[in-house]
């Protein structure tokens, strides 16, 4: 029995082209206070295009009920736990969006003088402290706008210092385990990907380690925790490995989460890594993004970061560019400063107190997995951190895997955990439900995990053909990539589900 | 639930990690704060920044009105807080929404297609020239000197491991627009694109289609940027480009210091396959009713790891959705009414300054003024921000300030630059 | 087939306090910054409370978790047509809710000097100047919190003038289509309610009026347009007959959306009546309030409005007190000053176009009235204005009733229309759609009735039975007032849908 | 949809309207303005109110943190823009806020029923009355003179016309207490209610249990009044008395220059019939379901009209939720740490000034000064709004401010007050 949703009608809505109506529009600029200008004679009338075709024409109620309709459709850490794994979708508290829309942070332009920007550069410099003692890095750049933004920061900072030392070297060393941003950032700083496989117990071979890397290995790029949730335990010795050839350490710090409070990667020998300011430190992912991807490095690497950087002179902020040795800008401006502004408010709401958003974390992970334990298969034996990754190795004898479990999870009233990732583990079920989750959602989650787990003994048809409830029921993606229809036209794709409008 | 694991204490649950991995003290942080606390805290460091202010500042952020429907929807729990819409059949809403905004970007910009969205107009830039590169197997790019300084810098961090070569196209000192009997010139059979903004940095237009001729007539294909989206509102769309990139900042999204902006990637149809970024296709569910949902995933990382047409992830979806909440608060008449103003006022202060160059602008001029730091520091004794000083760009126009009027600057305040300007 | 909405999974949410788990909390207080006092010392012990037993218990993601699920269970006017006639409900431009929020607006106290409120002094008069210019009266005040409020505010005044005059007169006329607050407020001011019937053209019977006011008139109190829709066409004989009798003639403005602009209360006759700020000048309704019910007068009821009153004294706004012949205070302070706020912005947003919205509503409402009359049955040939109103006559014939259509409705995917009202329509349809719908809304409202109407013949049970597509199926209303639980303790009521928390 | 009914213009849709009756004019408005300039127009008015001033106002609007999920809340469209709950399949989410609210508030006051709001704390008072009125079938009623001073005012109001006489029991001049022995003496057989407030308007605790036990032993109701609902979260809450009425506007509601606010009536179990306003029961639907419905409307006016119990038909819904979600947000701890904050904050600077009173007190109390206007205005130069001088409102306390403390109040701006009374 399905007791954590209930059926509803939701409304249906056409899209914006379908609803339009020629003259109505949701907007009314003000009178124009200075003699209207012709478009053609100012700009010539060859560079004045006609009507933008097809664009919407709907009145404000049109445009509010467009949009609020459309949300209806999705699921929502607001609605329910997310337990994404490697994703960290916490819940996400408002007040970080209030603030990050007080009128003198918003609107304030990157290239107003420096001495009318101090409270942004004192809030850009409060975050960077905040970081550096929470990861026991040197410095950091804030510049990244996400992870794999970062990654790339951070290998161009590789790069940079093997080519001071005149050499570049020529791979970067990568577990199978390994987010994909990871390998495609490799190759876009100019290096050969170099995999390495995992032992059985999820974690890094040290062996094989020591016998890959050599004087061409610029670097390990390594996820710690790493992505089935273990903590690579020889990490102390893995930094050695690499430092003994003059390689240096990379760590993806997505997994930030599982740490901070309890350890940090400057203490274990990592030389530069990224965070996932979006993960870790709570903005919510808004559908996709925005991101924030800090980069943070031993000294060693400070003179390769990108320009510009805050330096202090005669009590206030500035911005230095002269800086030689750096990579240069891997973006405009300063980074993502509305969600800069998030993470502090984050930090500053739990401040010394993160490590027990961490413990939580940890808790919530290993008691979905002694929950789940009895009724899917575990991947790894080794303890779990933030997630626990499972398998579908027992369902798969009725037909039934991690995709098809995810769908039916949706009838149940959740949102799925990460399917088929990491791809070191066959079917994989990766789960990460935060902090954030009390134990009423975690153990319906679990109860619904396990009866989906039933259902596939006893009636796998049942979960082959869900979700069962939704509005849009399953979904043909094989046909999306077959014949793309990117774009609505008057005449492509599906009639509308309702005739247009007046 | 500690009793379910059989444990004493949470800190028992990182038992197994090595004793030396561990911080073994509290962190240095203050102690957590309270909501009004931080909400002060963040109040009073706004404080601190130009308040109430008037501003001429553009160069690549625009002070545009921010409809109040933008923030409403944005801020729908459903839209703020769902993550990349992988499950298709409860993620419709931003699905849709995206498919709406491929559309109308597509619409704006005359290309056929258009991705979900980049990080932003800067990093988008190297995007399409990696792209131009997969596309062509040439690894040669020109770029012309009028891109905005900041994204050819990003361009040059993005491609120097890439194994491609970057070089400049000057512009004409009377016009301002790029200067296209050296693009002639440069421009071989080597080159992959020619990257091109309109309007330039310096405000003025570029010539698109004898741009587009020059590349095309080498087998080069031309990138067109663009910083200003609203001048789409007035401008003839790129038709003649292969590739379109820019950034969206001026549709509803606050200039908040320089960040979170929104970038975009379009191009013509037969390069969609080299496309970087999430892509959102229509099909249909399993009753046969229209849906959509992710496509042609395996240009992306998460399928082909190194061999992904780029490493982006997380892009800018909620920032893309006030862009297409603005687009359709707009839409076709309003668009055009907004470009127009913009135009307008611009026109008005542009006609009472010293225009550094010829060519026909939009909403943002170079003027030459005799001391831009004196200029400036005086304006802002009136509690206004002036134009950029183009020296730190470009040491050759030490003597001029970029200057850019929006349907927010007030005649009073372009009165009293005009008069700074008087002496 | 039904086109407007389809099924999808709404999550189910128990009670607070079935959800809350002790030591849970949502709150952080900044560290006092004095000594802190002890409440037994401070208070008297027998003076300080054992804790809030039963009171919630809960954290942040669950607080916002609460309130997103059981809003997704309502219906609004963001959503779709919210057909309520006499309601006027619509749609609530969100500029009015970001400028009631405006700091220096939201942050102000009532008792703060008047040389530090000049603002929203000044915000009070230009509102009242607006209302003063629209209904053609000479004063207003703001001081009523709703349309009842106002008619309290409205009746005493009436009899404030008849004592004035030695005679507080005995009976109030009431038309028996008005509204259940007009007499309820009639009895509230001392009178006695006096009962006319409505003449077969759905308007006051100036005859029998004629016959019916005398000396012991104190008032007529008329709603125009009335509530079957339909203006009062001999309103200036009307005002004749009660003026000759020194009687007042109060006018219900709820409806007042079908006039602004059109025509004006002040200049046929009225000389008193009230303004529902949140109908007509689009407040939105909030789930039922707030509101604001200015009452404008003629001149000869001015001396008799509520303390305080605006005037003007050396270039600056101060509050009166010393008005003798006041009626006194209706309420503590100024009135809704945030409703107060957003009715000036809605007219700001239109200004002198007002009428425009005014002639939208009447299209909209005859529109809807042309598509249905040949499906129901329309009450009144007469014009209708911004609502028309039909009998359930030809559906009763099967069963069904206008409470039965309306729960069908639902399922068609629209909020039904007023029901069974006004009374003197046997089976009442009372629908208003307002100016903000479009065509495209208004066609699938029209196709669900008349589909309905269809079912009806067809099929009433399905009617009958309706809703079918909805979480909550058909509330048993009556079994709530039979005996009434009307708040949670841990026995009384069903159990939680889903077991207690952690 | 003119052509569907055959109309030629607009205007034919009021063709049959007298002409004597028409408008033959435009209204003279302003032409409409766009959304910016009505933000413009109400942040002008707005900075011409106190800005960034701190105040030691309360006298029934109290300057407490508004937290941040009350607005994510009430932002919602599904809630902000709905109707009353009147089709309950579709209105569970209003329908079930309310029961939570009603049963919130029940545990707060000791009362076993509570209404979904009325108008503010002011008009509640006269509906408590009237209540009263109708329960005894006397009219008579005795109200505190500590009583909020407009309270009262609007009690005379609308008592007037309902054949009530009101009178009044004085205080006693050095507790500022409600004085009992009066209250004995005028307390007889005709009287309906007894009204106290407490803490009274002078911020003094008044003595509920013996108040009740007076207006009991005369067959009289006893009706407590609030002003400050964060004082429930420490005091004992008001089990003697028959009726609560009270003001929520401490409970997350802006104090917005007065309005709109949200009352409370409340009452034991057997006056529930006697309420007015609307009430939300339980019941289940046709599945079996728990659900839950307006329910005891046969008190209404759209049902009894004129036998009604009150007029009163819009209400504060929408504030009522914002007050629902306050007390969430702080829950059983939470209200009591608030509330012990207050208490502290107000008796650092009670101890620091001359009280008038010698009443135990909550965060409010009366301080003696020589010049009361001259004292504000001193702290008006500092930023600071002082109290609020009483002679208005009791000519003999013309000499005394009533001053209020919250957890808003900062120590430093406390020092300066004493500081100014130090001279
Ligand atoms: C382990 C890991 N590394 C890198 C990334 C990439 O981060 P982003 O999506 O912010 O680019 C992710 C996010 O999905 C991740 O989980
Ligand atoms: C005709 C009429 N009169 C009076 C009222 C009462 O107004 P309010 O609900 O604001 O008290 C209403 C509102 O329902 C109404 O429709």
């Amino acid at each position: 029995m399905i007791t954590k949703v209930r059926q509803h009608p939701s409304q249906n809505e056409p899209l914006l082209f379908e609803i339009s109506s020629p003259g109505k529009h949701a907007y009314q600029l003000p009178d124009l206070d200075v003699p209207s200008v012709d478009p053609a004679e100012a700009l010539g009338a060859t560079n004045v295009r006609a009507e933008i075709e097809g664009f919407p024409e709907v009145s404000e109620v049109d445009a509010i009920r467009h949009f609020t309709r459309l949300s209806t459709w999705n699921y929502a850490i607001d609605l329910g736990l997310y337990p994404l794994g490697s994703c960290t979708m916490k819940y996400n508290p408002r007040i970080n969006e209030m603030v990050a829309r007080t009128e003198g942070l918003c609107w304030i332009h990157p290239y107003q003088p420096d001495s009318l920007s101090q409270g942004a550069m004192e809030i850009l410099n409060t975050l960077e402290q905040a970081l550096l003692e929470i990861t026991g890095m040197d410095a950091v750049t804030l510049q990244p706008a996400a992870g794999a933004h970062g990654e790339l920061t951070g290998m161009l900072l590789v790069r940079a210092k093997h080519e001071a030392s005149g050499n570049p070297r020529r791979s970067v060393i990568i577990p199978d385990s390994a987010h994909g941003t990871n390998p495609a950032t490799v190759r876009m700083a100019g290096y050969e990907v170099a995999n390495i496989a995992s032992n059985d117990r999820g974690m890094l071979d040290t062996a094989a380690l020591e016998r890959m890397v050599d004087d061409n290995t610029a670097a390990l790029m390594l996820t710690n925790p790493n992505t089935v949730g273990v903590f690579e335990e020889h990490i102390a010795d893995i930094a050695q490995i690499l430092h003994a050839k003059g390689a240096l350490l990379y760590m993806d710090g997505a997994n930030m989460n599982a740490l901070a409070g309890i350890a940090r990667p400057g203490d274990f020998g990592v030389d530069v890594m990224h965070l996932n300011l979006h993960k870790t430190f709570s903005t919510p992912h808004g559908g996709g993004g925005p991101g924030s991807g800090p980069v943070a490095v031993k000294q060693h690497l400070e003179p390769f970061l990108p320009t510009p950087r805050l330096s202090r002179l005669n009590d206030s902020w500035r911005w230095t560019h002269d800086r030689p040795n750096s990579i240069g800008r891997v973006r405009a401006f300063y980074g993502n400063f509305g969600v800069l502004v998030r993470a502090l408010a984050y930090i500053q709401a739990h401040g010394s107190g993160l490590k027990l958003a961490t413990l939580d974390a940890l808790l919530n992970a290993n008691y979905l997995r002694k929950l789940l334990e009895p009724a899917y298969q575990i991947a790894y034996a080794a303890p779990s951190m933030h997630e626990c990754v499972f398998s579908d190795s027992r369902q798969a004898a009725h037909g039934v895997n991690t995709g098809t479990i995810a769908k039916r999870l949706i009838d149940h009233g959740f949102h799925p955990y990460t399917v088929s990732f990491p791809l070191i583990v066959h079917g994989a079920l990766m789960i990460e439900p935060t902090e954030t989750e009390g134990k009423h959602e975690l153990d319906q989650f679990a109860e619904a995990l396990i009866a989906i787990a039933q259902e596939s003994e006893q009636d796998p048809q049942l979960v082959l053909t869900a979700p069962h409830s939704t509005r849009t029921s399953k979904v043909d993606e094989v046909g999306a990539a077959r014949k793309p229809i990117l774009k609505w036209t008057p005449t492509a794709g599906s009639p509308p589900p309702a005739r247009p409008s007046d | 639930m500690l009793d379910v694991l059989g444990l004493a204490r949470l800190e028992d649950l990182y038992a197994h990690l090595p004793p030396a991995v561990l911080l073994h003290r509290d962190l240095q942080l203050p102690r957590g704060k309270s909501e009004y606390e931080i909400a002060d805290y963040f109040r009073a460091r706004g404080s601190e920044n130009a308040n109430g202010f008037a501003s001429f500042l553009g160069a690549g952020v625009y002070n545009h009105y921010r409809p109040v429907l933008v923030d409403t929807v944005v801020s729908r729990g459903e839209f703020l807080t769902s993550y990349t819409p992988y499950q298709a059949e409860i993620s419709q809403g931003t699905l849709t929404s995206i498919f709406e905004f491929q559309t109308m970007l597509c619409q704006l910009t005359g290309m056929d297609v258009a991705n979900a969205s980049m990080y932003d107009g800067s990093s988008a830039t190297p995007e399409a020239a990696l792209m131009a590169r997969r596309i062509t197997g040439r690894s040669r790019i020109l770029v012309a000197r009028t891109v905005h300084p900041e994204y050819r810098e990003v361009l040059r961090t993005y491609t120097k491991y890439e194994n491609i070569d970057v070089d400049e196209i000057d512009y004409d000192p009377d016009s301002g627009a790029l200067d296209l009997a050296q693009l002639e010139q440069k421009c071989d059979q080597t080159v992959a694109a020619v990257l091109i903004q309109s309007p330039n940095f310096f405000g003025v237009l570029e010539n698109t289609k004898q741009a587009a001729a020059i590349a095309h007539a080498q087998g080069a294909l031309l990138v067109f940027l663009f910083t200003e989206a609203v001048s789409l509102g007035l401008l003839e769309p790129p038709r003649d480009a292969d590739i379109v990139a820019g950034e969206l900042q001026s549709f509803a999204i606050a200039p908040s210091y320089g960040g979170p902006y929104a970038g975009v990637l379009a191009s013509k149809e037969k390069y969609m396959r080299q496309l970087p970024g999430r892509l959102v296709g229509e099909t249909k569910d399993s009753r046969g009713n229209r849906a959509f949902c992710l496509t042609l995933s395996a240009r992306e990382q998460h399928i082909r790891r190194e061999k992904a047409t780029s490493n982006i992830c997380t892009n800018q979806a909620l920032i893309a959705l006030m862009a297409t909440v603005f687009m359709t608060v707009y839409g076709k008449a309003g668009l055009r009414e907004l470009a127009s103003q913009n135009l307008s006022k611009a026109h008005y202060l542009g006609a009472k300054l010293k225009r550094r160059f010829t060519g026909p602008y939009f909403n943002e001029f170079v003027a030459t003024v005799d001391d831009p730091a004196a200029f400036n520091r005086a304006l802002e004794e009136n509690k206004i921000i002036g134009g950029l000083p183009l020296g730190r760009f470009y040491p050759e126009l030490k003597g001029s300030l970029l200057l850019c009027c929006t349907e927010m600057s007030l005649r009073q305040h372009m009165d009293r630059v005009a008069e700074e300007m008087a002496g």
